[in-house]
This record gives structure tokens, C-alpha cells and sequence, in this order.
């Protein structure tokens, strides 16, 4: 663990300015309840997320399902109309622009999704899922369209062969390669991956990860990762944001952060991480914690980890935690940081 | 350990390229029954574009002395009470029903297509409005409403119409297919278009929740763009397979409509006119109603297994495997 | 639930009201004049006296523009008075009071024999999905749906005084256990039992390649079973669904049925006051017709979550 | 092992018909279950790994069949077995768990039925008798207040609730062997630490053998006895965990471990990754499936499949590669 990490990139200074600065963003979704939808409830997908995203680093963003990671992505990229908050780029806040004044900024920051399959639409060709960017926002014109097109597959590892197919005909990894190509073609800053390699075989997720930090070498790329598996956050990450039921629990560089995790929630979900030792697996005594995440409908009163956390007290359940930043640019959100974790972990 | 990652690795492409259209007309006539319904429409359709020139007889001209006459070589559906030759005018009732199932098919998709997005795009009250519209209109007795309307107002139309041509004496107003295009197939139209639009709204809700189509949105690109590349042409499959199936149910509501009088109006000949006259006297002549309803019947299941057949072929389930 | 089904019948009183309106309006400025109406039918000996129509005209408020008109329909109708027929000059509410009964009995026993008759047999097709049976299934049914109903009646009535001479004509009314109603009956249902064959067959057909059923076999659940209870529960909620839709079917298959077999029902009435352009039946008709459409649907909605628990799960608005 | 094992698999072979013809998607598969034994069954999606287990349960998709091999169980070949005698097999002899739990559960009948199912039709139990041990069984799984659960609909659980059911249901009857595909793939990982450790709890105190099948090298290291590696729809690797992860002999099993990011170990810059993408079934490459992608291979792995050679001279080691069992200079 304490091995010396000689090819990291360099962490970026967190004094430079920030390529996004995320202020209070906050996303609610409202359902029907009900046999005859007639209950309206407010999801909290997210709440109170403030962040900034440094030029050129990784930032990860981890936690289980309906915990808001996709959310926050989304919600950043304006897919998703922010219900608070502000998402500043280049001076200006995203969230107060309209559909059409976003279009150009779009170019700027892309994303993968998890599933490729379903990004891509069915009936167009790669070479016209890829080229179509590239016209659309004047990268190329129709002459030079083709050996554009060419260029971007040789980018993420394919045959210009590949320009005449349809998605259905490649693997689960050419396609990813394909969207990737795609969102390259616009010429982005800003790379969400939204569980982009989840969907894939093992043994394509590692060609993938490949990818990503050459195409960050290359192109000088910021990404937002957004994963669930902390072995390959660890690879990849500059920072790791961990979050849980719609709000951040921790933020911190990625060796700080594997290294002392603080929250209660980051240690149990570095204790749950399974690793390809028998040994140690057979022995190793997990932080297993109890029950499931509660509902995103009725989040818990203070600390939303209370009901969860093996070092809940009351000032967990009434106070929602202040951010704080413990160590040097780690920072976290917890009443009780510092305590001893009952149970030996990670 | 180098890491071969970047390099394309055994990137056999597939060596055929099959996009999906391609690919469904594979599944498509592969359908035993689904290319005889194909074999039966495309033969509706020819026989109702040249028609005419098949004929042996006009449909029109009468034979006061061969009236009634049972199928025989001379007259192989036989003639009917006015001595007109009953296939002469099966044939060119095929390009009646075929006119009728265009024409109100097509009205009746462009309301549906027009509502249906307004509603699936715009979204709340809008779409609420229309679906309210939707409803009514579907709870409104289809065949009640269409027989009160022709027959409210097709005298008046008829009226109408024979005044201007006494004034203008254009014989454009002698056309009595015009009465038949407003009325008939405008009130066909009223009572199809409900289907369509439930279907194009809940097409354009699924369709702008897809991941491609928020992916589309995440390039920048425009909304026409997204409309045009994206959306349609993945809507079209189950809009395809509804066309189709309409298709047949606008022939036989047309027959139903003249069995109660009010269809396309005599003497243009449809089947279902033929069918109408052919109950009056079938007892004795059943030719007279044997012929116009087998080919009804036949059109109809043809349109049936191409309908079902389309619906396999395009069905978005099985693409994945 | 009681305010949801409130709120829906709350919306079918503008629904029922623009449906009235656009009726109204045709025999308005469509039919014309009812009195006037009545005189050109008249016998040959009444003297067509203009000044005497204006009279009753007046009287009769047919005077007034027509939202007064129509104004004065809806209020009377909410006091009970659907009007008099211009025909029989019977009251509205009598005429269809008699004819509905037919009907309805008709309706509901059709609705029944179709689910007893060809929900089993999708079932039976989908289980043999591409055997023989399932094509003869399958192959039946799309014949039948391709039969208009006013030609298989005829067709059977032929057909049954050829196998049954000396039978007599299945013509007529005489109640809903009289035997001449096997014949409408058999016509009525044939549409709807082909629609809900193969909806039932595609249903069935789904459910069989869901996860679930792999596990109840895994679980070593006998066939029977598994066919009976994991299969047959969720492929109910489209059928019945369906089911409560076919109604708009019935209304207008009971306008072929009862013509062709000469029943008094509310589709011969139908018939007749259309040929009549006996307005105040049509409209009552019309109110009749769409509030069971509207009826049937809401019982839809209503068994829905009755059938399929999950119908209670959190949907995403905006 | 002196006694027989609680299941043999012999040169199984199933065939998938495709647009393009039958295709096999298992290829002449061999393995043994011991009694008490957990085995590890790994490979990627379309290697043949959860169309193995089904077939041992009769349970393949229309198109499907078993066109060579055996399975004994019992001394009786599941693949001939009657229906009836079948039927006494799913659930009485081998209870199965299956990925997805949403889809798994009949979204229309409370868990309760569905429960009770095994115990009404093996046991022979009344409703009431065995709605009682139902209860039972939900405690043992973990789920607190197990009676009142009975009356919930699947979408009324969570998703690790519906895993704990469904392995309640696979063990209702106490079979001896439970077959476990890809039980965690869908569930959060402290939800799969739950379920992981559920399933060792209940294995120590029943004493079941286990397949659990998975894409997961990590996940199972610490769960089973023995792994066998599949790719292509071929066995290339056999071995006890701890050999296997000691020394991992076909090099798709050593790309696979050596590309897996870890939490402890070194940081790297880039992860070694094996080339390429696993073959359509349909168009399988002769000799050696894995020799396309593989970094070690020679002219021979493109003529011929190598077999099931020990590594170091152990039988429970076994590897099939011309290159690093050493088995091409025996063979020349």
C-alpha cells in the first residue's frame, strides 16, 4: 500500500482555476405514487453537491447505486435541469442558459455513457455516428470528412474497416471505443464516463482504462469518472469524490483518500472490495454494514449514513454534517471523524 | 508486459454490413405467412393500378339481356342485377379499397402524427389536452357517429353541389367521388386518427428517453438534427406495422359503411357496395356476394399477416441477440 | 381511490358535453329542422302550412340561435328529460330503456363467452407455439377476424337452415336464454374472440421467456403449475385489459348483429333513427354509447392494479 | 476423495442454432463437484458458463441442446432423465440461484408463494406448514422479522432482500448441491459483501457443495475451493484457489489476474491488458480458441486445441496450453 507511486501524474495545485466550478447543485425528480398516481413525491437524487474540477486531473466519483453519481454528471452536463445551484465554465453558469445558447458549449464537454449499445443510434454507421459531430460542428468539412473520420477510429484502436459498420455488428469494447471516438470528435475539454466500463467484459475493461489515460495524455483531457469499482478508481484517479444518497461524503486525493479514508462509509466500502488473493480473502475480516440504503423519497434527517453507520450518535441523526476539510485538500462530512471504527478493516 | 491495448487487435470487422432495415426484410421473408400477405398486397396494388386495362368489360356498361347470369367463361364472376360484369367490377373495386385505405389512412396518420408529437413533446397540459381529445374521441360510437354525419350531411353537400353545377356548369361538380372524399373518407379519418396519435405520443416518449437521443443532445446537436437522424427513423417500426394493419381495417370499415349505406357512393363500384347489393339477393344469386366478399376477406388477412409479419421482423426485442 | 374515481368522472361531464355539442350541431345545421322534418314525412293529407310550422316552431323554441338550443337540451336532460321522439313522439328515455336491455345482455354474455372460449385457447396455441394446433388456432382466428359480421350472419343463418330443415329462422327477440340468440351471439363474439386469441397467444408467449419462469421450473415446479400460476397471472392484466376495450367493438358489432337477426336492440334503434334523422334518439344514443366507453375504461383502470401489484411503483414525471 | 463426487460432467457439449447454422457454445466441457466442495466456475460473458448449469437443470432456451456428454448425478445421467425425475431434481437435488433478482421473481405473487414453492412440491408439505417454514428459511438468510416478509411483493424488497430470498428458495429443500450463476453482478458491493458472506455462513453451517459461477476473479478467491476457467466454451484452466492464484498457467488466466486493478499491490501507469475481444461463438478460430489474442502463442495453438496437461506434475492443477504446461515438447 505504501509503495512509492513513481508514474502517477502530477496532481494538479488546487490554487490554479478550476475548469468547473459546481456551487450547490442540487437535483430533485418528482414520481407518482400510488396504484392510480395519485401521491406526488420528491426524489432527492441530489443535494448540495459543491465541487471544482481541475484542468487536467481525474476526479472520481464513487458510491452504490441511487447514491446520485449519475445524477451529478448529468446534472453538470445540463441534461438534467438543475433544481439549484450553479455549474460555472468559462465565466458562465450553465444552468442559466437556454437549450439552444448550451449547444455550442456542449462541443466542450462530453460524455460515455455505461451501456454503449444504447448510445449509439442503431441505424446509423460508425463512420456517420462519428463524422457527425465533426460536420455538425464545423471540425471538418465534407472533403476531408472521411480520412477525419479515419483519423478518430485510428485514435481509439480501430480499422477505418470499422466506419461502414453498424453498432450491432461490433463487441461490447468497439463500441465503447466508438462512442469515445464520437465525443473526441467534438473536440471536448471535459470527458464524463459514466460507468463506461462497467458494461464490459474484464478482459476489454482493462484495453478500455488504457484508452482513457492515453486519449488524457494526448488530448490534455479533464475527466469526470464516475464508477462504482474502487480497484480501477484507484488506477485511474487523480481525486476521489465518494458520495452517498444524493450528497458527498468525502473528497480527497486518491492516495490520501485509500490510504486514510475518514468516513465511515468510505472505510466499509474499501472493506467490501473483494481482491484476487486467496489468502487474504479467506481471513480477512470485513466492516460489513447493515441493511440497505434507505429511500432517495424520504432521505434520513441529519447525516443520511446515520441509519447505517456503525458510530451513528445523535448529533448524527439531528445535524447534517458540516464540509470540512481535515487534511490538506481532504476533506469530508462526518460528526465523527477520527473515531475509532469498531470493527478492524481495510 | 507491453500492452497491445491501442492497437486494434484482431479487429476482424464483420466481413457483410447489415443495417437494420436490411436486416428486418431478412426476418421478414424468411415469414412464410408474412410474404403471402407481401405476395397478396403487392397484387392488390397492381391489379388496382392497371386495372382498367385488365377488365374484359367496362364496370359500368349495363346488359339488359345478361343479367344475373351464374360465372361462366364469358362472365367468370358472373353479372349482376344490371348485367354488369361482376369481376370487371371487382377489379376496379380493388382501386376503390385501395384509394380508401390510402386516403384515409393517410388523413388519419397525419392528425394522429401531428397530435401525438405536439402532445409527446410539449407534455403537460398541452399533452393532457389532447389526450383528453383522444379519449373522447375513441368513446365516441365509431360507426353511430359516422352514419349521423354522412347522413346529415351528405344531402346538404348533394344539394350543394348540383346547385353550383347548375350555375357554373363545371362538370367538376358532377363528380359525386368528391361528396365521397369529404364526407366518407373524412369521417373515416375522424374515427382512425385516435390509435395513431397514442401511438406516435408514446413512441416520442420512449424514443427522447433513449440514451442515444441524450447522447445526440449531449454533442450539441440541434433539435432537427436529433428529430430527424435519431428519432424518426427509430420510430417508424412500430409505426409501420400500425400503417399496415390500417390499412386493412379502413377496406372493411368502408364496406361496412356502404353494407349501412353511407359508404362510397354508386356507381363507382367498392366491394363494399358489391358486398351491400349482394346480401339483397344472395339467396338466389350468392355469386353476387361471394365474389366481392372473398376478396374483401382475402385483402384483410393478407394486410393480418403482414401486419404480424412486420411486427416480428421490426420488433425492437429481438435485436439484441 | 375514491377521489381518483371522482376526478375521473368529474372529466367525463365536458367529455360528454363536447361529445352532445358535436352530435347536436350536426342535426343543427346538418339535418335541419325537425318540424320541418316531420311535415315532409308526413302523410300526403297535411297540408304544409308555414304558418302553422312557425307556430310550433316557436312554441317548441326552435327559434332560438342554436347554443340556446343546445343550452335548453342539456338542462332538460339534467331534470331527466332526454326528449321526445320525433318519429313515435315517445319519450327518448322510454324508447332506449326498452331497446337497451337486448343489448347489454347480449354484450355482457358476448364478453363472457369470449374470455371463457378464447382466452384457453391462446393459451393452448402459445404452449404449441408453431405446432399444428397453434397454426390451426392462429389460422382460425384471423379468418374470423377477416369475416365481416354482417356476412357470416346470413352465412350462418343459410348454413343452419341447411344442416336443421323445417329449423326455424333465428330471427327475433325472445330473451336471452331463447335459442335464436346462439346464432347473434356466435356472430357478435366471432371479432372479439380472434382479438383476444391472439392477444392471449402473444401474452403467453412473452411471459414464457421471463427470468421467472426459468425459476419456478428450477425450483421443480410441475408444468401444470407452472403454466396455471407463474404464467396465466401476469398475462391477465393485458387480456382483461383488453377485454374492457373490446367494448367499443360490441357497440359497433351489436349495429350489424341486431339488423341482420332483427333484434330490438340499441343497434337497430341506432339504425333506424340515423335513417329516421330522428335526432333526440340519436343524441341519447350517443350519451349512452360513450358514458359505457368511459365506464368500462375507468373498471379498466380500476382492476389494473387489483391484477399486477407493481402498478403502485414510483413513476417518473417531470 | 475416496468417495465419488456429488457430480460428474463429462465432454458436455451444447449447440446453439444460429442464423448461420448450429454453433457450439460448450466444447467437449469435463468437471467433477465433490461433496462439500465449492467450485469456482469463471470465464466472460458467451463463455459457456451459465448455459452449463442450465443444461444440468434441462432449463436451456429453445434452440439450445445438449448434443454430446454426460452429467452424473446420483448415478443417473441428468440429460436422460424423465421429466417426473427431472422435476425431483430442480430444487431437490440442486437448488439454483439465479443473476438478475427482480427478474427472477414473478413480479405478481408474493414471495411467500413463490417460497413455498420448493417445499409444497418436494416435501410434500401443506400450505400452512410450509408458509411456517418459509418464515424459518427468511430468518436463516438474514432477513430480520422473516414471517411478515411472506406477504411482500418482489418490488417491495430491495434488490440484496430479493438475492437473500432467492437463495432462501434455492436452499428451501436442503439440496445437496447449490448453483449459484452470477449471484452478485447486479448488487451494490457492500450489498455483495453481504451476500458473500451469507453464503460462506450458510455453507459452513449446511454443509452444501457449491458452483458459484461469475466473471469475478476477486469475488470468488475468498469463497471457493477450486476454480475452473472457462473461455470460448472450452476448460483451459483447473486448479485449487490458492494454486491458481499462485500461479496462474494458461495465459488468459494470467492476462485476466494481471489486468484486474487492485487496492493493495503497486500502482501502474497502464494496466496490462489482453488484446482483442473473445470470438463469436458462431466463428470459433480452430486450434486454440485463446490463440488470436494470445501473447505466447506459437504455430502449433493455430492447428490444434491442446489438452488438460498438469501443471508441475499435479493432477489438480490442470492447464490446456501447448506453451506453458510444456505439453508441445511432449508432444513433438
Amino acid at each position: 500500500m505504501n509503495a512509492p507511486l513513481a508514474i502517477t501524474p502530477e496532481t494538479p495545485v488546487a490554487s490554479a482555476p478550476p475548469l468547473l466550478r459546481i456551487e450547490g447543485l442540487s437535483k430533485h425528480f418528482f414520481v407518482k405514487l400510488g396504484a392510480f398516481g395519485q401521491k406526488s413525491a420528491e426524489v432527492h437524487a441530489l443535494d448540495d453537491f459543491t465541487l471544482d474540477i481541475r484542468r487536467g486531473e481525474t476526479l472520481s466519483l464513487v458510491g452504490e447505486s441511487g447514491c446520485g453519481k449519475s445524477t451529478a454528471g448529468f446534472t453538470i452536463l445540463q441534461l438534467y435541469k438543475p433544481s439549484r445551484g450553479r455549474v460555472v465554465y468559462e465565466g458562465v453558469d450553465l444552468a442559466t442558459l437556454d437549450e439552444k445558447a448550451l449547444r455550442p458549449l456542449r462541443r466542450k464537454l462530453q460524455v460515455v455513457f455505461q451501456d454503449p449499445y444504447s448510445t449509439l443510434n442503431p441505424r446509423m454507421t460508425v463512420g456517420e455516428a462519428v463524422g457527425e459531430p465533426l460536420l455538425y460542428h464545423q471540425r471538418a468539412t465534407r472533403v476531408e470528412l472521411s480520412s477525419k473520420v479515419e483519423q478518430l477510429l485510428g485514435d481509439v484502436g480501430l480499422s477505418p474497416r470499422f466506419a461502414m459498420r453498424y453498432p450491432h455488428e461490433l463487441s461490447g469494447g468497439q463500441r465503447q471505443r466508438v462512442v469515445i471516438a464520437r465525443a473526441l470528435a467534438c473536440g471536448p475539454e471535459f470527458l464524463v464516463c459514466d460507468e463506461a466500463i462497467s458494461a464490459l467484459d474484464v478482459s476489454v475493461q482493462a484495453q478500455i482504462i488504457n484508452l482513457f489515460q492515453d486519449l488524457q495524455e494526448r488530448y490534455g483531457l479533464t475527466y469526470l469518472f464516475i464508477a462504482h469499482d474502487l480497484a480501477v478508481v484507484r488506477h485511474i484517479s487523480t481525486r476521489v469524490a465518494v458520495m452517498y444518497l444524493g450528497r458527498p461524503a468525502e473528497l480527497a486525493p486518491k492516495r490520501s483518500l485509500f490510504s486514510t479514508p475518514l468516513h465511515p462509509y468510505t472505510q466499509a466500502l474499501l472493506s467490501a472490495v473483494p481482491e484476487p488473493d486467496p489468502a487474504r480473502e479467506r481471513t480477512r475480516r470485513r466492516m460489513v454494514l447493515k441493511g440497505d440504503v434507505p429511500s432517495p423519497l424520504d432521505p434520513p434527517s441529519g447525516c443520511r449514513f446515520h441509519t447505517r453507520c456503525p458510530l451513528a450518535i445523535d448529533i448524527c441523526r439531528a445535524e447534517v454534517p458540516a464540509w470540512r476539510e481535515v487534511l490538506p485538500d481532504h476533506a469530508v462530512a462526518c460528526h465523527r471523524v477520527g473515531e475509532a471504527i469498531p470493527v478492524p478493516g481495510a | 508486459m507491453s500492452s497491445p491495448a491501442l492497437s486494434t487487435g484482431p479487429a476482424e470487422a464483420p466481413d457483410e454490413t447489415v443495417s437494420l432495415w436490411r436486416d428486418a426484410w431478412r426476418r421478414l421473408i424468411a415469414n412464410r405467412l408474412a410474404v403471402f400477405g407481401l405476395a397478396v398486397v403487392a397484387l392488390l396494388i397492381l391489379v388496382a393500378l392497371v386495372g382498367p386495362w385488365l377488365t374484359p368489360y367496362d364496370f359500368l356498361s349495363q346488359d339488359i339481356n345478361a343479367r344475373n347470369q351464374a360465372p361462366s367463361l364469358v362472365h367468370w364472376f358472373g353479372t349482376d342485377d344490371l348485367g354488369r360484369d361482376v369481376l370487371s367490377r371487382v377489379i376496379y373495386g380493388a382501386r376503390t379499397a385501395l384509394l380508401v385505405a390510402i386516403v384515409v389512412t393517410g388523413i388519419a396518420l397525419s392528425i394522429g402524427v401531428l397530435l401525438g408529437a405536439v402532445a409527446g413533446y410539449a407534455g403537460g397540459r398541452v399533452d393532457a389536452f389532447i389526450m383528453w381529445l383522444t379519449d373522447i374521441a375513441m368513446s365516441v360510437p365509431s360507426l353511430l357517429l359516422v352514419v349521423v354525419i354522412n347522413t346529415s350531411l351528405k344531402p346538404p353537400l348533394a344539394r350543394w353541389m348540383d346547385a353550383k353545377y347548375l350555375e357554373t356548369l363545371n362538370p367538376v361538380f358532377r363528380e359525386t367521388v368528391w361528396i365521397d372524399f369529404v364526407l366518407v373518407f373524412g369521417s373515416m379519418a375522424l374515427i382512425l386518427w385516435p390509435p395513431y396519435a397514442r401511438l406516435i405520443r408514446a413512441q416520442v416518449l420512449s424514443i427522447r428517453s433513449r440514451n442515444y437521443v441524450t447522447a445526440a443532445r449531449a454533442l450539441g446537436l440541434p433539435a432537427g438534427i436529433v428529430i430527424r437522424r435519431y428519432i424518426v427513423p427509430n420510430a417508424l417500426g412500430p409505426v409501420i406495422v400500425a400503417v399496415s394493419a390500417g390499412l386493412g381495417n379502413a377496406m372493411v370499415l368502408e364496406s361496412a359503411f356502404s353494407f349501412l349505406g353511407v359508404g362510397v357512393t354508386p356507381p363507382t363500384p367498392s366491394w363494399g357496395n358489391m358486398i351491400s347489393d349482394g346480401l339483397r339477393v344472395w339467396r338466389t344469386y350468392p355469386h353476387l356476394l361471394a365474389a366481392p366478399a372473398a376478396v374483401l376477406g382475402l385483402a384483410t388477412i393478407a394486410f393480418s399477416f403482414l401486419g404480424d409479419g412486420l411486427n416480428d421482423a421490426l420488433n425492437p426485442k429481438q435485436w439484441r441477440k | 381511490m375514491l377521489r381518483y374515481i371522482l376526478r375521473r368522472v368529474l372529466i367525463w361531464i365536458p367529455s360528454l358535453l363536447l361529445i352532445l355539442l358535436g352530435v347536436y350541431a350536426l342535426a343543427f345545421f346538418g339535418a335541419g329542422d325537425p318540424i320541418k322534418l316531420i311535415f315532409m314525412r308526413a302523410p300526403g293529407d297535411v297540408a304544409y302550412d308555414p304558418v302553422r310550422i312557425e307556430a310550433i316552431r316557436q312554441s317548441a323554441g326552435l327559434d332560438q340561435p342554436f347554443l340556446v338550443q343546445f343550452g335548453h337540451y342539456i338542462l332538460n336532460l339534467l331534470q331527466g328529460n332526454w326528449g321526445n321522439s320525433l318519429i313515435t313522439g315517445r319519450p327518448v328515455w322510454r324508447t332506449i330503456s326498452a331497446a337497451a336491455p337486448v343489448s347489454l345482455q347480449l354484450g355482457l354474455v358476448t364478453i363472457v363467452l369470449t374470455a371463457v372460449i378464447a382466452i384457453p385457447l391462446g393459451v393452448i396455441a402459445a404452449l404449441n407455439q408453431n405446432s399444428r394446433l397453434d397454426y390451426a388456432i392462429l389460422g382460425s382466428a384471423i379468418a374470423l377476424w377477416a369475416i365481416p359480421p354482417y356476412v357470416a350472419g346470413p352465412l350462418l343463418m343459410v348454413a343452419l337452415i341447411v344442416i336443421l330443415p323445417g329449423g326455424e329462422i333465428p330471427y327475433g327477440w325472445g330473451g336471452i336464454f331463447d335459442v335464436r340468440v346462439l346464432l347473434p351471439l356466435a356472430v357478435l363474439s366471432m371479432q372479439p374472440i380472434a382479438l383476444i386469441v391472439r392477444q392471449t397467444r402473444a401474452a403467453v408467449i412473452e411471459v414464457m421467456g421471463e427470468d421467472f419462469v426459468r425459476t419456478a421450473r428450477a425450483k421443480g415446479v410441475p408444468e401444470l403449475i407452472v403454466a396455471l400460476r407463474h404464467i396465466m397471472r401476469p398475462v391477465l392484466t393485458p387480456v382483461v385489459t383488453q377485454l374492457g376495450l373490446i367494448m367499443i367493438t360490441l357497440i359497433n358489432g351489436a349495429i350489424f348483429v341486431e339488423l341482420v337477426f332483427g333484434l330490438p336492440g340499441l343497434g337497430r334503434l341506432t339504425v333506424q333513427s340515423t335513417l329516421d334523422s330522428d335526432y333526440p334518439i340519436i343524441l341519447g344514443i350517443t350519451l349512452i354509447g360513450a358514458s359505457l366507453v368511459m365506464i368500462s375504461n375507468l373498471l379498466v383502470d380500476l382492476v389494473y392494479p387489483l391484477l399486477d401489484p407493481r402498478a403502485g411503483q414510483a413513476r417518473q414525471g417531470r | 476423495m475416496s468417495s465419488s463426487p456429488l457430480l460428474s460432467v463429462r465432454n458436455l457439449e451444447i449447440e446453439v442454432s444460429t442464423r448461420r447454422g448450429p454453433a457450439k457454445v460448450v466444447d467437449g466441457i469435463s468437471f467433477d463437484v465433490e461433496r462439500g466442495e465449492a467450485l469456482g466456475v469463471v470465464g466472460e460473458s458467451g463463455c459457456g458458463k451459465s448455459i452449463t448449469t442450465l443444461s444440468l437443470l434441462g432449463l436451456l432456451p429453445p434452440g439450445a441442446r445438449v448434443s454430446a456428454g454426460f452429467a452424473l448425478m446420483d448415478d443417473r445421467n441428468l440429460f436422460t432423465l424423465s421429466r417426473p425425475a427431472l422435476r425431483k431434481v430442480r430444487g431437490g437435488r440442486i437448488g439454483m440461484i439465479f443473476q438478475d433478482p427482480m427478474t427472477s421473481f414473478n413480479p405478481v405473487l408474493k414471495i411467500g408463494d413463490q417460497l413455498i414453492e420448493p417445499l409444497v412440491y418436494h416435501r410434500g408439505l401443506s400450505r400452512a406448514e410450509a408458509w411456517e417454514r418459509a418464515g424459518e428459511l427468511l430468518r436463516l438468510v438474514g432477513i430480520p422479522g422473516g414471517e411478515a416478509r411472506l406477504d411482500n411483493y418482489p418490488h417491495e424488497l430491495s434488490g440484496g432482500m430479493r438475492q437473500r430470498v432467492m437463495i432462501a428458495m434455492g436452499l428451501a429443500c436442503e439440496p445437496p448441491l447449490l448453483i449459484a450463476d452470477e449471484p452478485t453482478t447486479a448488487l451494490d458491493v457492500t450489498i455483495q459483501a453481504q451476500i458473500v458472506d451469507l453464503v460462506k455462513d450458510l455453507r459452513a453451517r449446511l454443509g452444501m457443495s457449491i458452483i458459484w459461477i461469475t466473471h469475478d476473479l476477486a469475488l470468488v478467491s475468498g469463497l471457493v475451493d477450486r476454480i475452473i476457467v472457462l473461455y470460448a466454451g472450452k476448460v483451459v484452466e483447473e486448479a485449487l484457489v490458492d494454486d491458481l492464484y499462485a500461479k496462474p498457467t494458461h495465459p488468459y488466466t494470467r492476462g485476466l489476474l494481471a489486468s484486474l486493478p487492485t487496492l493493495e499491490g503497486e500502482e501502474t501507469r497502464r494496466l496490462p491488458a489482453i488484446g482483442g475481444t473473445p470470438p463469436d461463438p458462431g466463428r470459433r478460430p480452430p486450434g486454440c480458441p485463446f490463440a488470436p489474442r494470445c501473447p505466447l502463442k506459437v504455430e502449433l495453438c493455430e492447428r490444434a486445441m491442446p489438452p488438460l496437461e498438469p501443471v508441475d506434475g499435479r493432477n489438480s492443477h490442470r492447464a490446456a496450453c501447448w506453451v506453458t504446461t510444456g505439453a508441445m515438447e511432449m508432444a513433438a
